[in-house]
C-alpha cells in the first residue's frame, strides 16, 4: 500500500535469494538504481525477467545474482552486445546462466495473461521460428476457427521494480512517455517497488500517454531522482549515450569490470555514483583501459 | 555534371527508403531500418507512418533514434501505446504494410537469423535475440530486408531461424499473415524471391558492382535474374537529405552528452 | 483514410442492409446521431452489436432496422426497461428480433480479440451461469496448467461508429474521459466512421485517459456537435437525464414511439432535432401522452 | 432522545454501508449498491477504493451517478481505463475484495438472475441482462448482495442463473476465484449462508422486523440463526450523510437538466 521507504530497505525487504525479479523499463525509466542496490546487497539466485536485459541486467550477471534470465533482446541498444551476458551463456562465467528466450510480443503477451490473472496469453507468433521448439511456448486451437495459435505462459514475478517520473504523497505512481509493459508486469507481480523522480502534492504529467499505478497496487515507493541513470525519464533527464557506449568497453574485459562495478557501485551509495558520474570519474577507467 | 560521389551504406540506405510509398504503415526496427524509413518519411514518401516497437506510431524524429525507444519517438508520435499493445492491436492485427528487418544471417529463403552463431546449446557467438522480429516477419504485409552483403551474412542456411522468410525449404508462408520478404537491399545488390521458387534472386545490382563481386559475398549458388537492372544512383538531393539527416542526429546526440 | 465528409453520405457509403453494425460509447459519446441517420436511411437486417443497446438500440429496434442483438446489458440506464427492445424479444414486434447475449466481460473479450487479429478471446467468465449454454463459448484448456478457461469468438463489425470529441485537421480522433470499449471496437472494423464534437487545429483534451485514433485507421469523419444527445461528451455537453426518463413513456406505447419517431426523427434532420430539443418541443409527447 | 425515523430503503443502505471496511477495493454496480459504497465513503471507510465497470477507478463522486458511466465519475477517478482492463486486469486478477450486487431474483443458494422471468426462449419478463455481474459474482474476493425482500425475488430457484452463488445445489465455488455471496441485505432482514450447508440463512433482523414476516417474504422454507441479531438502527449520523447524499444527489441532477 504505496509506503515511503528508503530503497535500500525496500530491496533487502522485498527482494530475496531465489525471488522470480522483474526490473521493467522499455529504453525508457531502466530502474537502474534498483539494480545497483540488488548488487550491493549480493542478492543470488535470482530468476531475471526483462524484454530487453540492458546494462543494468549485464551488470546484474556480470556480479552474479543471476541463476535465469527469461528476455527477448539482450543487446546493449544503439552499441552492440552486453558482454556480460554473452560471457554468461558463452563460458558460463561468473556462473552458468540458464536462459529462456522469447519474442517481444510473446514477452508482451504473457506479462498481459499475468495482469490479467490468465493461466496464459494467445499470440500469433513463433510459427516457422527455432524459436519454438526451444522456449515455452504451446500450440492451442481456435474452438470456433479451428486455426492454430501459440499459447505463452503467464509471468507473475515475485517482485517487480520500475522506475517512475512522479508520486503523489499518497503513493499514487504517475508514469508518461514510452510506459512499456510496466503497467503489466507491475499488475502481474507480487510484490511492486517503485523508484520515482520526484514526490509531488498531484500528479503532473509532462508528455504523453499519461498512465497512474493507484498506491494500493504498489507496495514501496523509494524516492530516487536520476535513478534510471543511464537509461532516461521523461521530463526530467535525458538517455546518458556515452555511457552506453562507454560501457561496451568496461564490459568487455572481465577484470575491468570488476574494479569498475566495486569503484562506482559495490564501494558507493546511489549519490556516490552521482557524483561520480558528475564529476566525470565515471568514464575515467574506460578511457585508461 | 559528373554524379555525386556516395558510400555503400548511403546507396543501401537510399535505395530501401525508395521502396516506401506515401501513406505506407511501416514497422522499423532500429540502425539501417530506421535510417532508411526516416529518409522516405524525408523525401519521397512524406506521409509514410513509421511505427517502433516502443510503442511509438506515426512518429516524426527529427533526428534519428540511438535506442527504439528515445523520448525524441515519444515527443514526434501521434500516439504512444504500450508495448503489448503495439504487438496485438497494431502489428498483428495487420495493420502494419511494411515491416523493415536486418539480422545478421539470411539465407536464400529470406530466412533470418539474430540469435545465435554456431549451436544454440553452445553458441559461438549469443547475439541478442528475437526482440520484435519473429512477429514482423509473420504479420507485416511484406518485409525489406536490409543486410551488408558478406559470405558470413548470406549464407546457404541460417544457424537459427529467429525470423521466417519463406522457411527451410521455401515452402512457404502458411498460417503467416503477410506475405514475407519482398525484397533484400545490401551495399552490393537488391535480391528479390523468385515468384515460383522463392529463393533469393539478384534482380538488380548498383553501380559499378559486378555479379562475381556479388556471389563471392554470397554464401550460395546465387540465381541472377535475366533482367538485371542497375539502381539508380543516389541523387544529389537524396544525398543531401540522408547527409543532413546523420549531421542533425550527430549534433543532437553530442550535445546530450 | 479520416474523409471528412456528410454524416448522411459517410452513412449511405458504409452501413448497408445486412451489414453487422456496432454503434459503441459506454454511457458516454454514444453516436445517438448517427443511429437516427441509419433509421432515416431505412436500413435493414442489420445485425447491432453493443455491450449496452441504451435508448439508441432500442429506437432502431422499434423501427426495424434490424435482425439480430449482440449485447450483454440492455436496459435504460438509471430508468428501467428497454421497452422497445422488450417488445421484440417477448412479442416479436415490429419483427422476431435475434438475440445474442454475453457479459460485459465477455464482450469486451470478444471487441479485444477483434481489434487484435485473433479468433478467440480468453476470459475467467460465465463458468455456472445459464448463459454459458445459450451463448457462443467454449471452454478452452490452458496448454500449461490444465485450466479451464472460457473462450469466446472474436467480434469484428463490418461497420463501427464511435462519436468522439475532436478530430484535428488531418482527421486524427482525440477522445478522453469513459472511452468504455470504443479503441478496440473502432480497430476490431473493417470500416470505421466517427462523428466529432469539434474540428480543431490539435487535439487538445480537456480530461483523464486520453486516446487517439489516428486518421489512416479511421474511414470517415463526420461533424456533428451534440451528435451524442442525450448521452453525453466529456468537455462538451452534459448527460441529459430526463430525456432517458422522457424515453421511458414515449418507449412503453408501440404508436406513441411511432409518432415520436416520425416527428423528431423521420421528419428532421439532425438540426432539426437539436432545434426542437433547445425549444423544449421534443418532450411534449411525453407530457401529453 | 428517542431514535431517529428512518425508511427501510434507508437501512438496508447503511447496513450495507457498514460492511465496508477501509482499503478495501470495491466493485460497484448501479443503484442500491452505488448509494451504498458511497456512503461507506463518505462515513466509516474514507479510504475505500470503489471502481465501477465503466473503468473509473478510485472514484469519488460529490453525488450518486444516475448512470455507470457518469462524467462525475471520470473526472474525481485516480485513473479511467477502458472497458476491457477494467474486467481483466483489475476485477479477474484478482483485485477487488468486494463486489456489490444486485438483482431481479435470488434464490437460496445466493444465485441471482437478472436476465428473464419465465423461460429464457419465451420470457414473461426479459429483463436488462448479465452486464457486469456474472464475472463480479465470480472474481470479487466476496459478494455483497442488496435487494428488497418479496417473495417474488426470493425465490427457491431462480429462472436463469445470471451470477453464481454456489451453484444451483449448493456445490460450492470450484473454479472460482472469489468465495461467492458473504451477507445479503434487504430492507427487513441479513441474511447469509450457512457455513456448512451454504443456504442463506436470517442471521439479523431489523429493529421492528419479526422472523415471519422475513418467512412471508421469501419464497422457500427460510432457515433462521439460533443466534439471531437485532440491526443496530440507523445512527443519526448516518441518516445525515445519507440524506445529504441523496439531496445534493437530486439537486445536482435537477440543476444539469
Amino acid at each position: 500500500m504505496g509506503q515511503f521507504t528508503s530503497l535500500s530497505d525496500a530491496i533487502s525487504d522485498l527482494v530475496y535469494d531465489g525471488a522470480a525479479v522483474a526490473l521493467e523499463g522499455f529504453t525508457h525509466l531502466i530502474p537502474f538504481a534498483a539494480g545497483h542496490e540488488v548488487i550491493r546487497q549480493s542478492k543470488k539466485e535470482l530468476t531475471l525477467i526483462r524484454l530487453t536485459p540492458d546494462v543494468i541486467y549485464d551488470q546484474m550477471i556480470g556480479m552474479g545474482c543471476a541463476r535465469k534470465l527469461v528476455f527477448s533482446w539482450g543487446g546493449n541498444p544503439g552499441v552492440g552486445s552486453l558482454h556480460r551476458l554473452r560471457d554468461a551463456v558463452e563460458n558460463a562465467h561468473p556462473g552458468p546462466l540458464e536462459i529462456e528466450e522469447h519474442s517481444h510480443a510473446g514477452m508482451a503477451a504473457r506479462y498481459s495473461a499475468g495482469a490479467s490473472g490468465l493461466p496464459f496469453g494467445v499470440l500469433r507468433g513463433y510459427l516457422g521460428t527455432d524459436l519454438e521448439e526451444r522456449t515455452n511456448v504451446a500450440r492451442i486451437e481456435c474452438p470456433f476457427t479451428g486455426e492454430s495459435l501459440s499459447a505463452v505462459p503467464a509471468i507473475n514475478p515475485d517482485v517487480t521494480v520500475i522506475h517512475a517520473q512522479q508520486a503523489d504523497r499518497k503513493g499514487n505512481i504517475g508514469i508518461w512517455g514510452i510506459t512499456g509493459v510496466q503497467r503489466e508486469i507491475a499488475l502481474a507481480a507480487r510484490a511492486v517497488l517503485v523508484t520515482v523522480e520526484e514526490i509531488v502534492d498531484d500528479l503532473q504529467p509532462r508528455g504523453p500517454n499519461f498512465a497512474v499505478l493507484p498506491a494500493w497496487t504498489v507496495d514501496a515507493v523509494a524516492h530516487v531522482p536520476r535513478g534510471s541513470h543511464p537509461s532516461y525519464s521523461m521530463g526530467y533527464t535525458t538517455r546518458d549515450n556515452p555511457f552506453y557506449t562507454m560501457w561496451d568497453v568496461i564490459s568487455r574485459d572481465r577484470s575491468l569490470f570488476d574494479d569498475w562495478m566495486k569503484e562506482y557501485i559495490l564501494s558507493r551509495d546511489f549519490d556516490g555514483y552521482l557524483a561520480a558520474l558528475d564529476d566525470g570519474s565515471i568514464l575515467e577507467m574506460a578511457s585508461n583501459g | 555534371m559528373g554524379e555525386p560521389a556516395y558510400t555503400t551504406d548511403e546507396i543501401m540506405s537510399i535505395v530501401a527508403s525508395r521502396q516506401l510509398r506515401d501513406g505506407q504503415v511501416c514497422f522499423v526496427g532500429i540502425g539501417l531500418p530506421s535510417e532508411a524509413a526516416n529518409l522516405a518519411r524525408l523525401s519521397s514518401a512524406p506521409d509514410v507512418v513509421l511505427i517502433y516497437e516502443s510503442g511509438t506510431i506515426g512518429t516524426k524524429p527529427d533526428v534519428l533514434p540511438l535506442s527504439i525507444g528515445d523520448g525524441e519517438l515519444a515527443e514526434q508520435a501521434e500516439l504512444v501505446v504500450g508495448v503489448p499493445e503495439v504487438f496485438a492491436y497494431w502489428l498483428q492485427a495487420g495493420r502494419v504494410d511494411v515491416g523493415f528487418l536486418s539480422a545478421a544471417q539470411i539465407d536464400r529463403f529470406g530466412n533470418l537469423n539474430s540469435t545465435v552463431i554456431g549451436s544454440y546449446e553452445k553458441p559461438g557467438v549469443r547475439l541478442p535475440g528475437a526482440g520484435g522480429a519473429p512477429e514482423i516477419a509473420s504479420s507485416a504485409g511484406e518485409v525489406i530486408v536490409m543486410l551488408r552483403h558478406t559470405k558470413r551474412s548470406f549464407v546457404e542456411e541460417v544457424d537459427f531461424v529467429t525470423s521466417v522468410g519463406f522457411g527451410r525449404d521455401g515452402g512457404g508462408r502458411e498460417g503467416h499473415l503477410g506475405s514475407g520478404p519482398s525484397i533484400v537491399i545490401t551495399d552490393l545488390a537488391v535480391l528479390e524471391p523468385d515468384p515460383k521458387t522463392r529463393e533469393l534472386t539478384v534482380t538488380g545490382l548498383h553501380p559499378g558492382v559486378d555479379v562475381d563481386t556479388v556471389r563471392d559475398s554470397t554464401g550460395w549458388n546465387l540465381a541472377v535474374a535475366d533482367d538485371l537492372v542497375i539502381t539508380e544512383p543516389p541523387t544529389g538531393e537524396e544525398l543531401a537529405i540522408l547527409r543532413g539527416l546523420k549531421e542533425r542526429t550527430a549534433a543532437a546526440h553530442a550535445a546530450q552528452a
